[in-house]
């Protein structure tokens, strides 16, 4: 069939489609076609409209005007289901799962398999779920478990496999593999290109350069709800795509280091916490910043989560500028002058029900008071340099964080965090889902921390950031730090080598 | 759970451990109920009566199918704070047509209707309006029980045709209250597990954007469980009405405090999208024990309800323990 | 934005509390006379009193159940205090209104320690605290209190009853703790999401601790008034005060969801409810038609909030 | 024991034989009005608040008092109260009709004690006010029309039961809330009656059901089945325990080997006694009740009851006497029984 509708033309059009939310354009007048059998990936910094886009397609939204076309008949998607029925399946950005139900009924729910009685069929659909996870390389992951216990990434692959059972004939992909480490990566990006051989057509969000040139057949860019082209992928360049998404040039070389490492800010000697981490023995110099590389599960988040005094440490010992210190919770950890900005910004990072202000307030809310009361002039202040000095593009301080575009949102935290004027900061996954332009901005702004003296420490599953910005690396496997990195000997064969194998060679720390 | 048992191990973790991981409130409910009954039971041999035992459960059956409505509605992620008064309005109506001469069918049915009706309602102001059910349904509490004793000045209803009397019943010596929450208990569990609704509550009490991203429509399945809890109310208040000779027309003290306690203890997540209507009757049951073998062991019924909340609280802390070793 | 959004809902309720007034006094000249007012103050105290702390509570997303039988528990132990164990009553207040306070306490370390939700920890001690006010006085009453005791319930400081002027200060402590303080802001994070309050350095369990203690704290302080007020003890006390708390501070706009909410719109949800059972009752309605219309109100307040908040888009 | 609660008031058993109580003569103690309007023979509007309305008992006492206010033809009268037993809301409704400016109030305390500070403002407020049922202190109201004196109503129920069980039977007793003070009361003065008089009647226990139906026929149930063969009788103390009660008997066939007694209504027990599961049912009768206290409360508005009097005209029930200084007797407790509960409807 697949033959069939490539000469008929578009499996899905959009044209002329625009969206505003209480009055703020998120789109305007964008045409948009998907043909059958390609990979179409989709452009566009942070707030440029991509979520908005997909979710007109997956019938979450209603566009305001335009029309939506399915094999050339027009269509009108009043919900999900609609969607559903003409064949388009969604990975959405914030992953949308049922926390207390298990992996297989995740994957299944709203179309599970029915017995002869029209009963659940819950054998099909186990079986079936261990199928589609077995196709997405997934074999360790119990289908019995409840989603709540899953990591980030392996909520993602969940999402992944649940647009698989639909059987789709068009795949939304909103940033899949924001949440991915690269080997994860590779195994996604070979599953796109067997739903491409199979007729399937893939609509593919990724702020992630290399993927879209691996994989698109076609790419379509949008900046500020506007399009402003969509070409074959042979006919553009790297370059070209960042100049078109940010309307401008961007350096997208990691910002080389300027000063010296200093005195030591943050040691662990042998900190475990139950058997999660075991041993972590590691030192983080003042104007540094030490990558912390590692698979999905490595405990590297627990690692920070011990350090900023979420799950304190139960054994082993904790200095700062060499003192012994009890972190306990992370107002400790805060008033030590750590800051951690955590890898899920939707349930650990932000309020998205509050304003900016409100949000970048919170963690210095006793700073930001005249006697016992809240300063709004203050907060107010903090906010607006926050919004500022990341480049936050919003209405103003007063504006709902929810209604952000993923990768602002993100910036918000980092307002938040860097308004407590941290000696030690911890970033979690710091450029997930962040844009070319806003990610190189980042990226700077570290090094300009670190030049003035701040200690960091980056978490990264990019393993070109966690080599390009990193000072050292260090590798996590199962709990441990197995291997330890100078700039110079961190290539990603070495790196990668230490990630993946669990008895790898353990150079001195 | 036939159809479970015949998974093969490979696919996922064993039948026991899944088993132990899904149920585990039900399993400690369970295994406080064989408890106080071993020691009651050895402390006084006549708790474990055939008449004693009859009792408990029948007094309380109607206690039991309420709070399997309300486990499927805690489980949308709602709740029902006005489902005592509703019992209550049931109860009279149900009364008043039997007297008034109907056929008892009627009588049976058009509360029922009513039941469902009123919370069909309700679950519209809570899904298409987007008012939190606490709140509607505590201006039901209001509206349900001021309206009942203004419609019959809590005159009592005596007198109802002995057919009427369904809950008083009996099959093989077993009084048909029994039957009914037995019945009706596995009946809703089939449903939870094995139906596409029963697993749109699910969803929805789990995730209500999800479950709309994954193509269910959450606003009907919420008008749909109210509706489903209004038929559960119904058939509780025809069971409370026909208990007794008499009905006495006014709301039952606290009765919604029980139903939804019965639930929670029963191991429903009051945050939504999990939990067993199995355990909520076992709930049930086990205050029912709870409230005989005090009597039985003499604890000064000064001290009842003390033990009550100290009962509750070691369920609910065993439970979360229990959790936590798990994770 | 978030004060202007809240802003709506305390709109619509003083514009409903306004009419109703209005209706009211049209309806019975008894009404709107400054002594039937201040005499409404004085018996709507107890529940504004325990409503201020519940506010608080559902705030942060919880709920307190236990609120009318730690006023049973305390009303019980103070009486125990003075008569049996023969402490002077100032003594006994304390002591009972410290214990009050213990309760609401353990209230807090049930739900912090354990993690119990805060519906099933409190309905466990709505039944365990009754319990203990039942075992401890074995039913019998407390009564024979001094005269000069009753001046808490029944007195008056310059014309206006003594427990409206404790009502009016913990108002305008309560609301400036809620909406201008750093533990006002801490309560909002905490209801709207708390694990990025946690993630935030805010002591998310030491802030409840202390709303769920506060909470045991102000019922405990209702339970002296109340006894005061009605110069006995009995353990049945505050029964179905829960309700009728949680009534007003949902009237008043509070998301039971947590993370909304504000102390006038607890205040204006209480005038509202007490002015119409009071209104109500002068111009003929009986009881049970009063609370009818008080569940319609309710419904009806609510619905316009969401109905205008629906307009407004988003 | 089984019986500890009560408030610690001294007892007065009556004598085992049917030697009637002493009345101690005392001087007048209720309350006064200050500055009563002159209401004689003018149209009086008079609200009545119950301890709850929506149960059996208060709406025949209601009948009364409506039946009393239709005869007298120059009172405008209404029954108005909480939906529960509940000492707060009923005080809240008394206070709201002082301030609507009743000329009288008729109350049933709920608490004899907590009633009193609203009930003196209302006196301060120059109105009438009179008690049936359950009675307050005696200087916060005027006069109190009491359906029987606690001992006699002790002694009633004590001897019908001994009558059914015999001198050495085993008894347990249904009541609603230990707190409730008429039944704290009732009970005190039967444990001291039973103590003097049948001393070897065996209590077993006390349980508690509310005002509820279904919790009392549950817990009649439950004692039932705890006791077995040595049970021999319960004792319902509520209108409500009491049919419940009976129910229990019935549906576990023990009629005729586990005896009912207690308070209840005609209405609500004439299907026991009439299949003879019940023998006796002990009960003033609640309309004469109400129907004495509107009556009172007219006397007192036309000043024709004043303190001091030993008795007062009650339209159709008579002269009723005046005890305790200001209680006015409605009369012995009345024992309905198979042959004389079909005349009553209430
Ligand atoms: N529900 C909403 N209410 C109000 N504004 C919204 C809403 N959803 C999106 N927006 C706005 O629409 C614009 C486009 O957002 P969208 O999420 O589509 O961006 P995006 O291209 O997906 O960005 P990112 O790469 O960061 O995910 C943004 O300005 C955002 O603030
Ligand atoms: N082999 C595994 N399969 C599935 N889940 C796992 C595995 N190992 C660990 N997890 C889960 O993954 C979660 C993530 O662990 P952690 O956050 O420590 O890893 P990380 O190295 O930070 O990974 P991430 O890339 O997700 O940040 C943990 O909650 C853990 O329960
Ligand atoms: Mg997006
Ligand atoms: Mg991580």
């Amino acid at each position: 069939m697949g033959e069939d509708l490539r000469m008929t033309g578009p499996a899905v059009e959009l044209r002329g489609v625009s969206k505003a939310f209480a009055g703020i354009r998120a789109l305007t007048d964008v045409s948009f076609d998907v043909r059958p059998g390609e990979v179409h990936a989709l452009l566009g910094e942070n707030g440029a409209g991509k979520s908005t886009l997909i979710k007109i397609m997956a019938g979450l939204h209603q566009p305001d005007t335009g029309e939506i076309l399915v094999n050339g008949t027009a269509r009108r998607f009043a919900s999900p289901r609609d969607a559903h029925a003409a064949g388009i399946a969604t990975v959405h950005q914030e992953l949308l799962l049922f926390p207390e139900l298990t992996v297989a009924e995740n994957i299944f729910l709203g179309r599970a398999p029915k017995t002869s009685l029209g009963t659940l069929d819950w054998t099909a659909m186990r079986r079936r779920a261990r199928e589609l996870l077995d196709i997405l390389d997934c074999r360790e992951l119990d289908i019995d478990m409840k989603v709540a216990s899953l990591s980030v990434a392996n909520r993602q692959r969940i999402e992944i496999a649940r647009a698989l059972a639909q059987d789709a004939r068009v795949v939304i992909m909103d940033e899949p593999t924001a949440a991915l480490a690269e080997a994860d990566v590779q195994r996604l990006m070979d599953i796109v290109r067997k739903l491409r051989a199979s007729g399937v057509s893939i609509v593919y969000v990724s702020h992630r350069m290399p993927e879209i040139f691996a994989l698109a057949d076609r790419v379509t860019v949008l900046r500020d709800g506007n399009l402003i082209g969509t070409m074959d992928i042979a006919a553009v360049d790297e370059s070209r795509l960042v100049a078109m998404m940010v309307g401008r040039a961007v350096d997208k070389l990691y910002p080389a280091r300027q000063g010296q490492s200093g005195a030591t800010a943050l040691e662990l000697r042998n900190v475990s916490y139950r058997t999660v981490i075991r041993d972590i023995s590691f030192d983080l110099r003042h104007g540094e910043i030490l990558g912390l590389a590692g698979l999905v599960g490595s405990g590297r988040t627990e690692t920070a989560l011990t350090i900023f005094g979420i799950t304190p440490a139960t054994a082993g010992e904790i200095l700062i500028d060499g003192k012994p210190v009890a972190i306990t919770s992370p107002e400790a950890a805060r008033d030590l002058g750590i800051a951690y900005v955590p890898e899920d910004r939707g349930s650990q990072g932000l309020i998205r029900a509050q304003t900016i202000a409100d949000n970048v307030a919170l963690a210095n809310l006793r700073r930001l008071t005249r006697g016992f009361l809240m300063d709004a002039g203050k907060v107010l202040a903090e906010a607006k340099k926050a919004i500022e000095k990341f480049g936050i593009r919003a209405r103003g301080p007063e504006q709902i964080v929810r209604q952000l575009s993923g990768g602002n949102q993100q910036k918000v935290v980092l307002g938040k965090w860097l308004a407590t004027n941290p000696r030690i900061l911890i970033m979690d996954e710091p450029t997930r889902g962040i844009d070319v332009g806003a990610k190189a901005e980042i990226h700077l702004l570290m090094r300009k921390l670190a030049a003035e003296g701040m200690a960091i420490l980056m978490i990264s599953s990019e393993l070109p950031e966690v080599l390009g910005m990193s000072d050292r690396v260090l590798v996590m496997n199962s709990g441990r730090i197995v291997a330890a990195f100078d700039k110079a000997a961190a290539t990603p064969e070495a790196v990668g080598a230490a990630m993946t194998h669990s008895a790898a060679s353990r150079s001195a720390a | 759970m036939t159809a479970s048992t015949a998974a093969a191990a490979p696919i996922g973790r064993s039948n026991l451990q899944r088993f132990v991981g899904g149920y585990g409130q039900e399993i400690v409910v369970l295994l406080s109920i064989v408890a106080l009954f071993v020691v009651v039971g050895a402390i006084n041999p006549r708790f474990l009566s055939d008449t004693n035992i009859n009792s408990i459960f029948a007094g309380n059956a109607y206690i039991a199918v309420a709070a399997i409505g309300m486990t499927m509605l805690i489980i949308s992620g709602h709740i029902d704070v006005s489902v005592g008064s509703l019992i209550g309005v049931i109860a009279t109506i149900a009364g008043t047509l039997a007297v008034s001469g109907y056929p008892i069918w009627v009588a049976w049915l058009v509360p029922i209707l009513f039941g469902i009706a009123v919370n069909a309602g309700v679950g519209a102001l809570v899904a298409y309006m987007r008012i939190p059910s606490i709140v509607v349904t505590l201006g039901m509490l209001s509206i349900l029980k001021g309206g009942l004793i203004s419609a019959t000045g809590g005159e009592w209803i005596t007198d109802m045709p002995p057919g009427f009397m369904i809950a008083q019943m009996r099959l093989f010596g077993i009084p048909s209250a029994v039957y009914f929450m037995v019945i009706l208990t596995i009946l809703a569990a089939l449903f939870m597990r094995y139906t596409a609704f029963g697993r749109a509550i699910y969803a929805v009490g789990g995730n209500m954007e999800a479950a709309r991203a994954a193509g269910l429509n959450p606003e009907r399945t919420v008008v749909g469980v109210f509706a489903l809890h209004g038929l559960f109310a119904g058939i509780a208040g025809i069971l409370f009405a026909t208990q007794l000779q008499v009905i006495q027309s006014t709301v039952p003290p606290n009765l919604e405090l029980t139903v939804i306690t019965a639930s929670v203890i029963g191991g429903v997540s009051i945050l939504g999208g999990t939990g067993t209507v199995i355990g909520s009757t076992l709930a049930a049951i086990l205050f029912a024990c709870i409230g005989s073998a005090l009597i039985f062991l003499n604890v000064s019924a000064y001290w009842l309800r003390a033990v009550l909340g100290l009962m509750i609280l070691a369920t609910v802390l065993a439970d979360m323990i229990r959790r936590r070793r798990v994770l | 934005m978030t004060a202007r959004l809240l802003f709506r809902h305390e709109t619509i309720l003083a514009i409903l509390t306004v009419i109703a007034l209005f209706v009211l006094s049209m309806l019975s000249d008894k009404f709107f006379t400054v002594d039937n007012l201040l005499n409404q103050g004085r018996l709507m105290s107890e529940v504004g009193l325990v409503a201020l702390a519940m506010t608080f509570v559902i705030v942060t997303g919880g709920i307190d159940l236990s609120v009318g039988s730690i006023l049973g528990l305390t009303a019980i132990l103070f009486g125990i205090f003075w008569q049996s164990l023969g402490l002077p009553i100032p003594l006994a207040m304390a002591a009972a209104i410290a214990s009050g306070t213990f309760a609401g306490f353990v209230n807090g370390l049930i739900i912090t320690r354990f993690s119990v939700p805060p519906l099933i920890a409190t309905l466990a001690t709505l039944a365990l605290y009754r319990g203990l006010a039942e075992g401890i006085s074995q039913a019998r009453s407390v009564r024979g209190y001094p005269e000069w005791f009753f001046f808490f319930g029944q007195g008056e400081v310059l014309g206006v009853p003594f427990q409206l002027w404790i009502l009016g200060i913990c108002t305008v402590i309560a609301a400036v703790i809620l909406a201008y303080t750093p533990f006002g802001r801490a309560t909002y994070a905490i209801g709207a999401n708390e694990t990025a309050a946690r993630f935030s350095g805010i002591r998310v369990d030491a802030v409840k601790l202390w709303i769920y203690t506060a909470a045991g704290f102000m019922s405990a302080l209702a339970a002296v008034i109340f006894v005061s007020r009605v110069t006995t003890t009995r353990s049945d006390m505050g029964t179905g005060l829960e309700l009728d708390v949680i009534t007003g501070v949902v009237l008043g706009g509070t998301s039971i969801f947590g993370g909304k909410g504000t102390i006038l719109g607890t205040a204006l949800g209480l005038i509202l409810i007490q002015a119409l059972k009071n209104g109500l009752a002068l111009s003929g309605v009986k009881g049970d038609g009063t609370i009818v219309v008080i569940g319609v109100v309710l419904i009806a307040a609510i619905l316009i909030g969401a109905i205008f908040d629906r307009n407004r888009g988003g | 024991s089984a019986w500890t609660g009560g408030d610690d008031l001294p007892t007065n058993p009556l004598a085992c034989d049917a030697t009637p109580g002493a009345a101690v003569a005392k001087p007048y103690d209720g309350g006064v009005p200050t500055n009563p309007p002159d209401r004689k023979g003018k149209k009086i509007t008079v609200v009545d608040i119950p301890k709850l309305i929506g149960i059996g008992y208060f709406n025949a006492t209601s009948k009364g008092i409506s039946d009393a206010a239709a005869e007298l033809g120059n009172v405008d009268a209404k029954t108005d109260g909480p939906t529960k037993a509940n000492i707060d809301e009923q005080i809240t409704f008394i206070d709201n009709y002082i301030t609507s400016g009743v000329d009288g109030i008729l109350f049933a305390a709920n608490d004899p004690v907590a009633i009193a500070p609203v009930l003196k403002k209302a006196l301060e407020k120059g109105i009438n006010v009179v008690g049936y049922d359950a009675n307050s202190t005696p200087d916060a109201r005027q006069w109190f029309v009491n359906q029987a004196e606690f001992n006699g109503i002790a002694k009633s129920l004590v001897d019908n039961l001994a009558a059914e069980i015999g001198e050495e039977g085993a008894f347990a007793i249904v009541t609603s809330t230990f707190t409730t003070p008429n039944q704290a009361r009732w009970i005190a003065e039967m444990a001291a009656y039973a103590a003097k008089c049948h001393p070897k009647m065996k209590w077993l226990e006390t349980v508690e059901a509310q005002e509820d139906n279904n919790l009392s026929f549950n817990q009649a149930t439950t004692l039932i089945n705890k006791y077995g063969d040595e049970l021999k009788g319960i004792l319902g103390m509520t209108s409500v325990a009491t049919p419940a009660s009976a129910e229990a008997v019935t549906q576990l066939n023990k009629c005729g080997t586990i005896a009912v007694v207690g308070l209840a209504t005609p209405n609500a027990m004439k299907p026991y006694v009439e299949k003879g599961c019940v023998k006796s049912v002990v009960l003033w009768n609640p309309v004469d009740l109400g129907y004495a206290a509107m009556q009172v409360l007219r006397s007192v508005a036309d000043g024709t009851l004043q303190p001091g009097a030993t008795t007062v005209k009650a339209g159709k029930l008579g002269d009723l006497q005046v005890i305790n200084g200001s209680e006015i007797l409605l009369g012995a407790p009345f024992v309905f029984n198979k042959d004389n509960i079909g005349q009553f409807d209430f």
